[in-house]
């Protein structure tokens, strides 16, 4: 029954692949821009709980409380004070600038936490399993991972369908000229887009970082992993990246949409 | 009609002055191992091979449009296959080096049917990946040393200073043969091509230019170059790895010579390979510090002065030291002296 | 005091220029009328009007208040209004979804929901229904609700006849007339001379960036019309 | 219409002959090279070259040529779109006028046999469209087909052999020009006026 247990433990790391790779898409859907430093950032989310969890010695889970506040006011004000600047003229800027942003965050936490591999222990949650019988167990950890990845994916979807301001997420990924015309900031909602996929990708960060050990130079890496999942999520269907990202968290016709403007433009 | 004749030409009188200043600089360069210590040509390999890859990196994003961040599979590909080359068939190593390029150039054309399906961030992400997929194949093939990697024996056990004055040589030959391809590529009729898709992307098609052979173009070059460029890295450092090799770090300094010197330009990146050699050597004993600068500076660069350093001199003074411009110009009818007129705008 | 000033516009798109020296007025409570031609820089009159493409000179005042150094967003919630060239409804969302956008800058004002709802009867089985869906008529009809929701005082519409059949663009003025008769100022644009002429209190004409004609309709005559409007003599 | 025959866009469903070859799947590049040029409403000069080099762009490209044997043909085009003396001027600094010259410069050097022109007099001043009409009446008295889109009616008038009123991607009236801009459903659709 090893296959079964495969195919259990996949599915359970799926809830990690989906964070990492809605993040990367809603930047997408909002804005049209790659965050080339994604990865990095979803580390940088892990060393300030670290940081946190020595401070205040809570669980990492707990700190959360306070880390992801953080980060969306660290990705809002990144949006709004450089990378809208950068969203004019050509696609190779946004790229520039975050692969810049990468190396600088990558060798920030060089300088200040040194190469050496750390992890967050979040106690006893992390060994414990549950048997299904039949010599299978899902850990608890990986089945919280999950929870809470689907928590997100539910949430972000009725953030975007039900209030006034995912609303205006949409208004603005539809027709950011538009919006415009309806009072709508665009730079502001792509600077709360920046800060709530930066949210998400440090809780992926956190998770991964409880689950697994991570390194100051490890954000590439994880970069790569969001990329994978956008790919895989559609292949054999298109190879139009962001359609296929959004398999995972949008509702289908944002989808629909988003497509339907990437083509035209 | 009169009878007239038409003459189209490249130099203007600036670039005649740089043009004999450069030969000069290149026959200077030249004798560099014969007057030098053995520490000054060690430390002008590095300066050389990085304007070769600067040149790479800028004819991919600065004129096809392409921004690459997958070049160090290239390099990674040129000093595997220099001890490939070397240590298994045998090839002199002075040899070996021009011929892996074309191992880089034979693995660039089906990695382009796959990352040129892919726009914009993704192309770029895509790259990655590929280059990460040849360091993963690399490192998992025992036979490559695995992820230890190998020592290039056959080149190590040359005679020091012929090792040192051959990967000398071969550096300026990267350097200045990366300068003379990206310039004559230019002001080929390919170049003609490159430049108008830098310019305005939609409208090239439909003057007949087949877009995707001119990048493809663009993209074979480029790969060509970083590999011959890696494999003379790796003879000069003689111990090749799969993480060092590979390493995404080598396209990051190739972004900010480009980016800091002034992306589509010819001299922005000989500029931009300058002055980060400048900061190389005297900060880099600071280690992430210096490299938390460099980041800073190419954000700063991207975000608020998009031309670069270059750019900025160019247009300020309007100087082109190597001009791919083409300037018409007729004798023997009576709008000769019109278009003469209009030099030099 | 005018509602709307303009004073020496000379807009354009990158080196393009669109725009020569235009200077208009626009009184409040009035329907105020543009022809010409497609290219005539009627689109990028009411643009430079809303904030999407600023004048490198000259002046728009609103209410008294020179308002070119805020941006689209801002304007909106001043009260100016712009229902764009091609309509531009949000495809993604629902008709409903629409028309809450429209109100997103929570301006005060008579136009709510159920009032839109009563202007365009034909929106209410639509409510739930994709903008992408929908016919041209009732994108328009989508696209004017959702200007009317942000509660302007100045309502400036670009082309409501663009692409749609007689029948349709009959219905959409008969909804119109109920905004105008409601005493909003409002901005037409139009190359159906005959819909405007019927609306208008006062029109102007462009021809190639400049205003070659101005006044109210019943004191032009046809040929002064199809003369700026062509530009032939 | 023009993004149809010169392949920016693809057909749902028909086809299109050029000198009774199908061209329908024909990418855009390769139907320049059969004779299609075109011109763009809102130029799109490269704007970092010299107008020289922007025409040379459709001289070799566009007939599969060397750069050297272009330069003939460049000049030429040059020459017709009254643009000879800004040759080496950066497109980038151009006026208005000069964007649209370049334009018709540039499809020009491509030797077309079939030439679209979208709107290219829109935005010019009197005296200035009637120097292109001057232009493209010489030109189509060298043989070379011509399909223009104007709104400039004046413009049209004064060269077309036939003309097509289109509303919305309907084809109104066809036929001869002095007829068709008289016709009641042009005035219909243009002035609004009602049909009896």
């Amino acid at each position: 029954m090893t296959w079964v247990n495969v195919v259990i433990q996949g599915v359970l790391l799926g809830g990690l692949y989906a964070l990492y790779a809605t993040g990367l898409s809603l930047v997408f859907g909002v804005m049209r821009l790659v965050n080339l430093a994604h990865g990095d950032l979803s580390i940088m989310g892990a060393f300030a709980c670290l940081v946190l969890v020595g401070i205040l010695d809570v669980n990492p889970l707990l700190s959360l409380v306070l880390v992801l506040p953080m980060i969306f006011v660290v990705g809002y004000l990144l949006q709004r004070l450089m990378l809208n600047f950068t969203l004019k003229g050509d696609d190779m800027r946004p790229l520039l600038a975050t692969f810049g942003l990468s190396v600088i965050i990558q060798n920030g936490l060089l300088v200040g936490f040194s190469a050496d591999s750390r992890g967050l222990d979040a106690g006893w949650i992390e060994n414990a399993s549950l048997s299904l019988g039949g010599g299978l167990a899902v850990g608890w950890f990986p089945l919280l991972t999950l929870v809470v990845a689907i928590l997100v994916i539910v949430l972000l979807n009725s953030f975007l369908t039900r209030t006034r301001l995912g609303r205006a997420f949409r208004a603005t990924s539809d027709d950011q000229e538009a919006a415009r015309l309806m009072g709508i900031d665009n730079r502001h909602i792509y600077a709360l887009a920046m800060g709530i996929a930066l949210g998400i990708v440090a809780l992926a960060g956190v998770f991964m970082g409880i689950r697994t050990t991570f390194t100051p130079g490890i954000g590439p890496a994880r970069l790569i992993f969001a990329f994978e999942a956008v790919i895989m999520g559609g292949l054999g269907s298109s190879w139009g990246p962001w359609r296929v990202a959004s398999h995972w968290a949008w509702p289908r016709r944002w989808a629909s949409s988003s497509r339907r403007a990437g083509e035209s433009s | 009609m009169v009878s007239r004749q038409i003459t189209v030409h490249h130099s203007t009188a600036t670039s005649r002055v740089a043009l004999a200043v450069s030969a000069v600089v290149v026959a200077i360069l030249i004798t560099v191992p014969f007057w030098a210590e053995q520490r000054t040509s060690r430390t002008l390999v590095s300066l050389l091979t990085l304007i070769a890859l600067a040149q790479m990196w800028n004819l991919l994003a600065g004129y096809a449009g392409l921004v690459s961040v997958g070049q160090q599979g290239y390099i990674g590909i040129g000093a595997y296959s220099l001890w490939l080359l070397t240590d298994v068939f045998g090839v002199s190593p002075f040899l070996a080096v021009p011929m892996t390029g074309f191992f880089a150039a034979a693995i660039s054309l089906p990695t382009a049917g796959l990352v040129f399906r892919l726009k914009g961030g993704y192309f770029a992400i895509g790259t990655w990946v590929m280059a990460e997929l040849f360091r993963l194949a690399v490192a998992n093939i025992p036979q490559t040393g695995g992820g230890s990697g190998k020592t290039i024996t056959s080149v190590a056990q040359m005679a020091v200073t012929t090792r040192m004055r051959g990967t000398y040589w071969l550096a300026l030959a990267c350097a200045v043969g990366a300068i003379v391809v990206v310039y004559a590529l230019l002001r080929a009729r390919v170049g003609l091509a490159l430049t108008a898709i830098r310019d305005n992307e939609p409208a090239v098609e439909s003057l007949g230019v087949h877009v995707f052979r001119a990048k493809l173009w663009a993209y074979v070059v480029a790969a060509f170059g970083c590999g011959v460029t890696g494999s003379v890295i790796y003879l000069n450092l003689l111990r090749i790895q799969p993480d060092p090799s590979f390493s995404i770090q080598w396209t990051a300094i190739m972004i900010f010579i480009v980016v800091i010197g002034g992306v589509g330009t010819i001299e922005g990146p000989i500029l931009g390979a300058l002055i980060f050699f400048a900061l190389q050597e005297t900060l880099s004993q600071h280690g992430s510090w210096y490299l938390i600068l460099l980041g800073v500076l190419a954000v700063i660069i991207t975000v608020w002065f998009p031309g670069g350093l270059w750019g900025t001199v160019v247009r300020r003074w309007h100087i082109h030291l190597f001009p791919v411009q083409r300037r018409l110009l007729l004798t023997g009818s009576e709008e000769a002296g019109v278009v003469a007129e209009s030099q030099d705008a | 005091m005018s509602l709307l000033e303009l004073e020496g516009i000379n807009t354009g798109y990158g080196d393009f220029q669109a725009l020569f020296d235009v200077s208009l007025v626009v009184e409040e409570g009035e329907t105020f009328g543009v022809l010409g031609a497609n290219g005539a820089g009627k689109s990028t009159l009411l643009k430079t009007v809303a904030g999407l493409l600023r004048s490198p000179s000259g002046q728009v005042r609103f209410e008294g208040k020179p308002i070119e150094h805020l941006p689209a967003q801002k304007r909106v919630t001043l009260g100016i209004s712009l229902v764009p060239e091609g309509r531009r409804v949000f495809p993604s969302l629902t008709v409903h979804e629409n028309l809450q956008v429209g109100a997103h800058g929570r301006r005060r004002g008579p136009w709510d929901l159920d009032r839109v709802y009563d202007v365009f009867p034909l929106l209410v089985k639509l409510k739930s229904k994709q903008a992408s869906y929908l016919s041209g008529g009732e994108q328009q009809a989508l696209a004017i609700g959702r200007a009317l929701m942000s509660n302007p005082r100045l309502l400036l519409i670009d082309e409501v006849s663009l692409g749609l059949a007689p029948v349709v663009i009959r219905d959409l003025y008969e909804a119109l007339g109920e905004v105008t008769g409601s005493g909003m100022t409002v901005v037409l644009v139009e190359q159906d001379i005959r819909q405007i002429m019927e609306v208008a209190d006062r029109v102007s004409c462009l021809l190639e960036g400049r205003v070659v004609l101005e006044g109210p309709p019943r004191e032009l005559t046809r040929g002064q019309i199809t003369a700026a409007y062509f530009g032939v003599r | 219409m023009l993004n149809l025959i010169n392949g920016a866009l693809k057909l749902n469903a028909g086809q299109i002959f050029l000198e009774g070859r199908e061209i329908t799947h024909t990418p855009q590049r390769e139907r320049c090279r059969l004779g299609i040029g075109r011109t763009y409403q809102i130029p799109r000069p490269f704007e970092g070259m010299t107008v020289f080099e922007n025409v040379l762009v459709g001289a070799t490209h566009g007939r599969g040529r060397t750069e050297r044997a272009s330069h003939e043909g460049a000049v030429q085009a040059l020459e017709r779109a009254g643009l000879l003396p800004r040759a080496n001027t950066v497109a980038g600094s151009l006026t208005l006028l000069d964007r649209k010259r370049l334009e018709l410069a540039r499809a020009l050097a491509t030797e077309p046999r079939l030439l679209l022109l979208d709107e290219i007099a829109g935005g010019l001043t009197e005296a200035e469209v009637d120097d292109l009409i001057g232009t493209i009446r010489s030109l189509r008295s060298e043989g070379v087909s011509i399909i223009w889109i104007e709104h400039i009616v004046r413009a049209l008038l004064a060269v077309v052999d036939r003309l097509m009123a289109i509303d919305f991607g309907k084809l109104l009236v066809e036929g001869d020009p002095s007829q068709v801009i008289c016709s009641p459903e042009v005035e219909h659709c243009y002035l609004g006026t009602e049909r009896v």
